[in-house]
């Protein structure tokens, strides 16, 4: 894809910033976007973000990069980021973001054949269908490979049988890209990829109550599920690969994430005081706070630096040395802010706890999952020293 | 271990079984809102346990025989909480049998120990120390007011969090009767029953499912015979008594971080990924080993830091941050690789690893947190 | 890797290769003595080698091209140091090229630049950094006390660690013009030819075979016109030098870090021991893991330092104790397993492992240690 | 072994008190019994330690618990801790201990023949031969059983050939305790164990400089020697169980090794300053000396506690969690006396730095071997890990 002029780069951001100025629902401003990305209710219940939603649907500014007949815009990737940094500063949020558009879309675009990518990319572009994705499953964790869910060919239909674990907002969604296997006999070789209508006879979401309180994650049970033939993606026992594939979006996803860094020390100085010399008044935690936070700007200039190296087409390996840095900067982060907070950090509910504190002690229990999902801190850890570094066995 | 007699080693072998039979880690998740929180309307404890515990002597063997006790000693007490740590038995054993006892055994006239501690011995009372007032442990903070008034005082302020406060029947109140918040000079402890007008509770409800409480004092007056120890110089007492608290809480931490590992270490044993058991991996197996090693020191530290009080040890109160610390950083590591080794099934509610990880966050933070527990450790070391 | 310009790539690669070819490590070798320590009667360097790198321009890269430099900026030259760093190859690169050099380049007049800079810049002169007095870094703490006389000044007292001091032929002084030690008002900053009469030097035999000296200073007499900067208030302009100083050796820790990091993952891929080799044992995987992640994270410090250098970020002070204290953890880490994994072979003088963990600790120390360089950072971002 | 009565024991100490107060030269108080065991010319040349090796020699005091006709006293363990109490209680050393009195000695005890002991106890007892140890090899070193050194069978006597590496003091001693592979199909199962006269024809001891710039250790070269068939210990190819052995009375007396608890606070104010507030002027490294401090005194704590549990029966696992303890411990120590020290911490030689930094210095260098040898960390996890926590693989 060419690069573009910088002056139609400049061109572009003013006619960006002239159209999101004039269709961005003031009220919505620097409300989290992952707020509507997470729950459909609330989603459905606000008319700014079903009005922001149908705007931004119709621009097809979701999605720039993709075609047209797709739901997107056409645009090249220079087109989207310039959206992005828009949005971003007037305090606004891409209403279409989801699972759909950053993991299952683009797989389509890669896997898909026409039909499929007809039928339903234009419902990912106007975020009309949440998707999950039923991947996990209870013996099959960080050896993912190792799934079990059942699927029967029977000539006219797929016959799909088995549980799975860990699926965002199952019980919220309307398809599922599932993982089967089609061969008992091979382990990565005998998995495929199929698109499941949620709505399928046999399928029940169970939400699952986390260490947090959440309920975002389900268990999906399959019992005897008919899946029509059109909606395998990709060849029979093709799946392992696909899946890799998605797991990479997956990851780029997650290493967009903005680490949050909101410093600490006004905090600290509130709720643990000031020394004679100024400082944080509790030299061990504080020492372990500089340390943290020291850590966390190396970690953001690491991914400015990746980003830029990656632009320039320079190496990007080392995305699971980030992952595992990521988890562990941000953990820590989260523990020493209700560290912090002391007693106050340690509550669940009611008033004698600010909504700050049982924010940051939920967020807290939350991160724990940081290091075990989307491939656990041990498995980064194995693919970085055997991908990365080359080394043996 | 410690080197046990005989009478202690049947203690331990007592607590192990009952706490095993009566208060296994699905008691504690019955106090539990199937959401996560604590249970709406629980006190925090289960009272007919409670009742057995006394029964089996538990909250006297601090207590002088004179008042009902068994003058067993510290390290005997330390077993017992060690052992009910290990399920995260939710009682007021420390708070009671430990703290206020300790209280009353360093500080308590000949009538104001046989007016409380025959009760505390049996159980039928129950008694905290009203400490804290911020969300950090300081006591030469304490701004509670106590004023003269009459032949009496007059407390006013708030104390937050008050462990067991909702059930407690006697609080030992930290009170400033002169100075400003930020003098260790004066300081006095008050024996306030929490029936006492003008003082009202209000629970806690925090994520290890206790309930801790928040007093507010408003005007509560108090009879001259109810100051414990000296007026306004309580401070070396309130040092005296929580590092005793501590070491407590230090050997409830030990037992629950031996059991979360051992929970654990039987889940690396038996839990295939890859088609191999994970405990065969041998990352695993060093971060398992270096835990154990942590574990050593830990268990080190708390029963010699409990020695120490039975011992009359000067060096106790280092013993007893150095107790304190140790067991906070280690229950903290092996609480987290709890739920890291566990995987997702660690992360949701219906596992044990989350109700480990919770407590032991309170855990840390009570009775002077890991951090300030090392703080004190280098200054009285001279660092 | 930053992204780098056509000229930057070409310089990178030549310094990474004539490293190799002229200074590789058993050119340190050469410096030491068979029993460990630096070689009697050694400068600490070899002057052959130096006349070659001034030859390639690199003493010149951040001097004004009218001082007869390339003026081609601080990443540029921060390459060269990492290559530098890499076979741990001993020269006064940073004394004299970056560090005098950006003396004379923030704070030299006219006369100042046109007196010294072309020298630097061609390699025939050196000069270094005279600040610390005592065992750490403390510049507020400078005692070496300056005194007017006639027009001019005269200097007295004691300067150590002087880095490359015995080669030296101008040394940028720290002296106390008024105040006591402990002020911050009060420091003046002066240019000191090495020859002058009154200035001792003696070598100082270091653990890597540097040669750093101690200057003793008795009564040296100073023209007017040697003064760097405004006297009494060089404390702002000495930060801004040992910025520049701690970002130039976290350069050279980068490079040292990242070859100890290879050589290490090389032997892991070649050595056999339990019938496998041992680069297949997976407790050591992770570790070698762990430093990748963390030679991430220095490499990001040090190239954002470098860069704020050249473009004059106002975050600099932060950037540079974020590049020292993140290149100081990383190589100490590094260069103890790099020890560590080679084992017995590793702890003989014979082999490379331990001239990185010498280097290692003397780089950690200099222009401010990792601990200093941490307080700073935290001092600056309110904690 | 009955327990001493504690009358017994009171009298017992009252005896050792004035028989070491008579005959314990006073120049020698507080002088390192080290520097005689790894140094035979400083031994050589001191008549104090000579007169004092004689005449703990004639008492048998030197191994106390060993047979009057090995060259001890006969005396209990109970005997031998008062001796050893009362020894430390004048700044005294025992001049008998060495390599022989605490790993060859018990083996022989346990595995060798009568004429075995005769031969060699009476001079381990009186330190008149100094004993080395021909284990490792530059190809076997975490794992010592892959060991090359070859040992034939010549009918009246054994022949071996081979390179052994890390032998303290091989240039200083008259004897080594070899392991040598007398079957090559088997791994452990065929290596003997054998006595080698360091002045048998064939053996070159060369020195090798360490990074500390020790010498202390040498590689040993085997050129054809002949051996004599009586000085195979036990039976033959037994010698891996043998050397198991002797490698738990090496940790054993590791493991008495008193880590040194000199406080570094004192030392840290000096180098360092001290702030307004009376703490170590250096926040970083004071939080990192607490933590090292702190663990120190629990590691202190815990070889007490093991020896109490020990002497009562109870459990002696966790020797070599232990140990990883102690050298993590006492290595962070030595660094960070080192990082005290500051530039002063980072001399070689000469005047300008002072004996004590000088010392650190090189103790600091010398530290990086204790998670190396005697099982590096790695091994001794790996024991652990399978051992103690039966753990599988």
């Amino acid at each position: 894809m060419a690069e573009m002029e910088p002056i139609d780069r400049e061109e572009f951001r003013q006619e960006a910033r002239a159209w999101l100025k004039a269709n961005f629902p003031p009220a919505l401003t620097n409300v989290p976007g992952l707020l509507f990305q997470g729950d459909a209710h609330a989603a459905a219940a606000n008319a700014d973000y079903q009005l922001w939603r149908q705007r931004m649907t119709d621009k097809g500014w979701g999605v720039p990069t993709w075609a047209p007949r797709y739901g997107g815009a056409g645009l090249t990737e220079a087109h989207g980021k310039i959206i992005g940094e828009e949005l971003t500063a007037i305090g606004g949020f891409n209403p279409i973001r989801s699972y759909g558009t950053m993991m299952l879309g683009p797989t389509l675009l890669e896997y898909g054949d026409e039909a499929q990518k007809l039928e339903h990319l234009p419902f990912i572009a106007s975020h009309e269908r949440r998707w999950c994705q039923g991947f996990s499953e209870p013996g099959a964790g960080s050896d993912l490979a190792a799934l079990q869910t059942k699927c029967i060919d029977m000539g006219d239909h797929w016959l799909i049988s088995g549980q799975k674990i860990w699926t965002s907002g199952a019980d919220q969604a309307d398809w599922c890209f599932v993982l089967v296997r089609t061969d008992t006999e091979r382990k990565q070789g005998g998995i495929s990829f199929l698109l499941v209508d949620m709505q399928s006879e046999g399928i029940e979401a169970r939400p699952i109550v986390l260490i947090s309180g959440s309920t975002h994650f389900c268990e999906v049970f399959f019992n005897d599920v008919k899946v029509p033939k059109g909606n395998l993606v990709g060849e029979v026992n093709q799946g392992w690969t696909i899946a890799k594939r998605l797991l990479q979006f997956e990851r780029n996803s997650l290493s967009e994430v903005k680490a949050d860094i909101t410093p600490l020390a006004p905090l600290a100085h509130d709720y643990l005081g000031t020394d004679a010399l100024g400082r944080i008044d509790s030299p061990d935690l504080r020492a372990r706070m500089v340390r943290n936070a020291m850590r966390h700007e190396a970690y953001m200039a690491t991914v400015r630096r990746l980003a830029a190296e990656g632009k320039n087409g320079g190496p990007s390996h080392g995305v699971s040395a980030l992952k595992n840095l990521w988890s562990g900067i941000i953990q820590e982060r989260a523990e020493l802010l209700v560290e912090i907070m002391g007693a106050d950090g340690l509550g669940w509910a009611g008033d004698p706890y600010s909504a700050a504190e049982k924010e940051a002690t939920r967020a807290w229990l939350h991160s724990k999952a940081f290091s075990i999902y989307g491939g656990s801190y041990e498995v980064q850890n194995n693919i970085t020293a055997k991908r990365t570094l080359g080394l043996p066995g | 271990m410690a080197v046990l007699n005989e009478e202690q080693t049947m203690l331990k072998d007592m607590a192990s079984q009952w706490v095993r039979d009566r208060l296994p880690v699905t008691a504690l998740r019955g106090l539990y809102d199937h959401g996560g929180g604590g249970l709406s309307g629980s006190d925090g404890y289960d009272a007919d346990a409670w009742a057995e515990m006394a029964q089996m002597g538990w909250c006297g063997i601090i207590v002088p025989e004179a008042h009902g006790g068994a003058d067993f000693g510290y390290l005997s007490l330390g077993l017992v909480i060690e052992e009910l740590g290990r399920t995260l038995a939710a009682s007021p054993l420390i708070s009671s049998a430990l703290v206020a006892a300790s209280a009353l055994r360093l500080a308590g006239t000949q009538d104001q120990q046989a007016r409380w501690l025959p009760g505390i011995a049996d159980g039928s009372l129950i008694g905290t120390l009203a400490l804290d007032e911020g969300p950090h442990h300081a006591p030469e903070r304490t701004a509670l007011a106590a004023t003269a008034s009459g032949d009496g005082w007059t407390l006013s302020g708030t104390k937050r969090p008050v462990q067991d406060g909702m059930i407690a029947d006697l609080a030992i109140v930290a009170a400033r009767t002169s100075g400003v918040a930020g003098d260790r000079d004066g300081l006095t402890l008050f024996l306030v029953p929490t029936d006492s007008a003008g003082l009202e509770r209000l629970a806690l409800d925090q994520i290890d499912a206790r309930r801790p409480a928040q007093y507010r004092f408003d005007s509560v007056n108090i009879a001259v015979n109810d100051v414990l120890g000296e007026v306004g110089k309580a401070a070396d007492l309130i040092d005296a008594i929580r590092d005793r608290a501590a070491i407590g809480m230090a050997a409830e931490m030990l037992g629950s971080a031996t059991q979360a590992f051992d929970i654990t270490l039987d889940y690396l044993k038996t839990r295939v990924q890859f088609g191999a058991i994970i405990g065969s991996f041998q990352a695993l197996q060093h971060r398992a080993a270096e835990l154990f090693g942590e574990l050593q020191l830990t268990r080190s530290a708390v029963e010699t830091a409990l020695a120490a009080i039975d011992a009359d040890d000067p060096a106790l109160p280092a013993l007893a941050s150095l107790a304190k610390a140790t067991a906070g950083e280690t229950l903290h590591r092996i609480s987290s690789q709890m739920v890291q080794l566990h995987g997702g099934i660690g992360m949701t509610h219906e596992h044990d690893a989350g109700l480990y990880l919770k407590r032991a966050r309170v855990a840390e933070q009570c009775h002077g947190s890991t951090a300030w527990h090392r703080e004190r450790w280098a200054r009285l070391n001279g660092y």
